[in-house]
């Protein structure tokens, strides 16, 4: 494909939702390693609030969309990653409007964009040992498969996301709870880095479909 | 898991309502906005506002009502409130003086009240932060991470007080930094908490250790210790809490012992003789104190000392009348 | 021993030297005669005394002061005091209007405070004695067995109201015992606890059971039952608790919820939500309330309900002034 | 020996306050069985007691010696237990004003005596699972024995002091905080009644020697 319709991007973020509620038990377990422990449960009401957003949509553009799952989720998960994740679809909706789809360059445009807030909010660069630590690299495939289809770029980013989460068990946490226990972390997977990466294979799936 | 709730997703709520009806005549809960205010607004003035994840009750719920908070804003278990939460609770209690954000130093704190006061800033409300983080435990590389902790109440109590005496905005802020620059705190647990979603304590401690240095929340600390007689535990809270304060001879200190939860006030109000000795060794003149469960983690064991390197000023406001859930004293009812 | 404490010899007397250092404006406690008394003794009156196994803090220690006690007896963790002490207490706050001593109906507290009211009828002391028995767990042909719960804090502060009104010794021991009278107390534990001297807990307790009907000191329960959703608890306490006082529509009562020692405030406040709706829903009138850490067994997790069928005069005499470590409210400073 | 002798008496005190020193862990946990778990501490506060008591009598007459082991106990012991041991040494001081031996018939009213005293401040009686289940037979031996030396007559209250503690595993208490698990209570000798049997076979070994 080549462009991210409006129907594939509502399947994408119900996917997420399904992911996260899914793998909830997983995500509080790795956010227990190093910190409270409730990242999974947060992002569950993350999911509920964006299934919720799926619902009420009207179908009008990408932003209208995005903005309403973006506010959701600032407004119902709570912490750093409701934060964070809702900056995330909040600017990502700043690049929607009018929009019924998007092409790869659309979607660098959108999630660099995201990256550069979430960074600044979180005050965090990637190598912290966040949810940044995927994203990163999977904005980093976007915008080297700029011009690729987005089932192709898509597919990149989710393997790069998947492999930064993979990578933030080697590194020390400089931010968040995580950073607390910093001597004692080794050998965990980031919680928001292992969300993160479950946000970019949902896109990714979505896109082939 | 050994808990009274009926299911983790209603335990906070059902908190909140549980604390308006013991308390009627200080707060009023608004389960629709999630905040709690105070039951009378009293005369104009500069509103106090805070907010943090729950399992640390008292605060910030137990710390509303005259000459403190004007309003909490409660988040899920060990999760900040979200913003439309802070945006109503500012709507509800700005009178028109302005308001003064307590926001402990933890990122979904900060990112939060940061969203909220991005908002609010736009709708005209004249809004000022201080940010409390006086827990010594991290330093050097880490030391921006320091986590808000004891202190917190006394920048909520000073801070209010200076609020009810008629202060304006700037004096209330530049009240709340002064405390949060004079007040360092040092926790140990013996014990983890179990967060009610997962029904699994937070960490494992083996029996006769003690994890030192933790925050809330469950937090894990620096490193784990044998546990040692209590007179050597508050030996080592008090070494940590004053390292960064001027404490010599004939220094006024305030002084906050608050249990984690579990612990009980056998323990704790014995744990403060020893702070006590400790502090006076020093040559701490210890001025006021407050021993109790006031900044918690659920049902863990364990304890913060909070010191306040105090002056005139701040033991006035000390002193001034306050009519909470948890902190009670100089007004009548 | 997950405890801050030196030993288990000292645990009580570092209570107590910590409590004396965090309230010298309430009391003096004299470790030569191991009891706690009043820092002003304030105008002549009727003095009120109590005492009973310490780990049940703030009980009885925690509430000597203005409009409660005159002065406490602290026993070793979980053992009564000794006559001694009694005898000690009795010599200092007897301002010759006469004495009355709350007594928990424990074996232990019954003979020891016994003992010392024969001595000290012979010199000349003036003793009324009421005994504590809110407990419902027990019945049949255990009645005689019921136990000082939560009723002890009411009569405590109603008899210690009544005496600083004025009234006379057998006024004061009417007001105590119409509020024993009107007064039953059930409770239960989610956990046991872990008694000093020993290091081992009470009794094991399998996750997701509760004991039901216990007492203080780690008893055992009347049964064990799975642990029910809150309201249900409530329910469950609020049926036993009423069951023997006429509670129809409109009955007033005041109602203490106090947690076991390790229940945190929010599973505690939580609860009390439910247990005001089951009240209500009998038609009763929650009057005053008061949720908190007020009768514990150390770090037990569990609660206890009380509820006291009250009147105009008991409700006037709650709302005295009263200020000491756990009760605080009316008294300027 | 026709009758116990000062020096007895003080070698019976002294070994009774090593026997409960010794056994305290086993009796802090009978009690925890049923009650709140600290007989032995408890009564170790009275051992130390007797033996201050012990190191500072001026050899006087039986009752100064009980009279102040007596006051001590119940000055130090605090429970049911220090008013109920404290009872029974100070009635039995009563019967030794003046005296530097007691014969078996002394030694049943002074122990009859007390139990009378015991059972009334307790408001219990034999059969309510408590250490008057092991004094009360002690002194039916006493009694039966009166005009035996007391070697003999201790010997079978010793005996029977142990056979009435162990019995009390079968008993359901009716007093005490053991009462208040009643119901699941059964299979445990009662504290009170084992540390009893601990004073008749002190006296029985203090009397052979
Ligand atoms: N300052 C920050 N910047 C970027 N990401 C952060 C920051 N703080 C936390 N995170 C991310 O959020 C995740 C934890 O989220 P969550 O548990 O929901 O919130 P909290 O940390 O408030 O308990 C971490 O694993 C990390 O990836
Ligand atoms: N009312 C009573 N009458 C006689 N003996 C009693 C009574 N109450 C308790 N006891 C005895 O005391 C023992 C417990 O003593 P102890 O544990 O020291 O005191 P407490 O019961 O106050 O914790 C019981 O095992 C029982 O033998
Ligand atoms: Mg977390
Ligand atoms: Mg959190
Ligand atoms: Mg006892
Ligand atoms: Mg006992």
């Amino acid at each position: 494909m080549m462009t991210l319709t409006l129907p594939q991007l509502r399947a994408w973020l119900s996917a997420f939702a399904r992911d996260v509620l899914d793998d909830h038990d997983r995500l509080n377990a790795l956010d227990a390693a190093t910190g409270d422990g409730e990242h999974g449960s947060n992002l569950a009401r993350g999911a509920a609030a964006i299934q919720d957003a799926l619902a009420e949509d009207r179908d009008e553009d990408i932003a209208t969309l995005l903005r309403s799952v973006g506010m959701a989720i600032v407004n119902s998960v709570g912490g750093a990653s409701g934060a964070l994740y809702g900056t995330l679809f909040l600017r990502l909706s700043d690049h929607g409007s009018g929009r019924d789809a998007w092409s790869t360059n659309d979607l660098h445009a959108a999630f660099g964009d995201a990256l550069r807030a979430m960074c600044e909010l979180g005050r965090v660069r990637e190598g912290d040992r966040t949810l940044i630590d995927a994203l990163a690299p999977a904005v980093a495939q976007l915008s080297t498969h700029r011009d690729a289809p987005v089932a192709e770029s898509c597919e990149a980013a989710a393997l790069a996301a998947a492999a930064g989460a993979q990578r933030t068990a080697q590194l020390k946490p400089r931010a968040g709870r995580g950073a607390y226990a910093s001597g004692r972390a080794g050998g965990h997977v980031d919680a928001g880095a292992a969300s993160m990466s479950l946000l970019f294979a949902a896109l990714s799936r979505a896109t082939c479909a | 898991m050994q808990k009274f709730m009926r299911t983790a997703d209603t335990a906070v709520s059902d908190y909140l309502h549980g604390l308006a009806r013991a308390h009627p005549d200080l707060i009023r809960y608004d389960p629709e906005r999630g905040i709690v205010v105070r039951a009378e607004a009293g005369a104009p003035k500069v509103a106090i506002v805070s907010g943090g994840g729950s399992g640390c009750e008292p605060l910030h719920t137990g710390f509303v009502g005259q000459g403190m908070l004007d309003a909490a804003c409660p988040g899920s278990v060990f999760s900040s409130p979200v913003p439309r939460q802070i945006v109503a609770a500012t709507q509800t209690v700005d009178q028109g003086h302005g308001v003064l954000y307590v926001v402990t130093n933890y990122g979904g704190e900060i990112m939060n009240f940061g969203l909220a006061g991005e908002i609010l800033g736009r709708e005209g409300h004249e809004i000022e932060k201080v940010v409390v983080d006086d827990d010594v435990a991290l330093d050097g590389d880490l030391r921006h991470l320091r986590r808000g902790m004891g202190a917190t109440v006394l920048v909520e109590k000073l801070a209010g007080a200076a609020a009810e005496s008629g202060a304006p905005l700037d004096e209330v802020a530049a009240v709340a930094r002064r405390t949060v620059q004079r007040s360092r705190t040092f926790a140990v647990a013996l014990g983890p908490c179990v967060h009610p979603s997962t029904g699994s304590p937070a960490f494992e401690l083996p029996a006769g250790q003690m994890e030192v240095g933790v925050g809330l929340g469950g937090d894990r600390g620096l490193s784990r210790e044998p546990l040692p007689p209590a007179d050597a535990v508050a030996e080592a809270l008090v070494e940590r809490a004053v390292a960064e304060l001027s404490i010599s001879d004939g220094a006024r200190v305030i002084v906050l012992l608050s249990g984690l939860g579990g612990t009980p006030e056998l323990e704790l109000v014995g744990l403060f003789g020893h702070v006590h000795t400790a502090l006076e060794r020093r040559g701490a003149a210890v001025e006021r104190s407050l021993v109790g469960n006031y900044v918690t983690s659920l049902e863990s064991p364990g304890a913060q000392l909070t010191v306040l390197h105090t002056d005139d000023e701040l033991t006035r406001y000390w002193d001034a009348p306050v009519r909470t859930r948890a902190l009670r004293w100089g007004a009548p009812a």
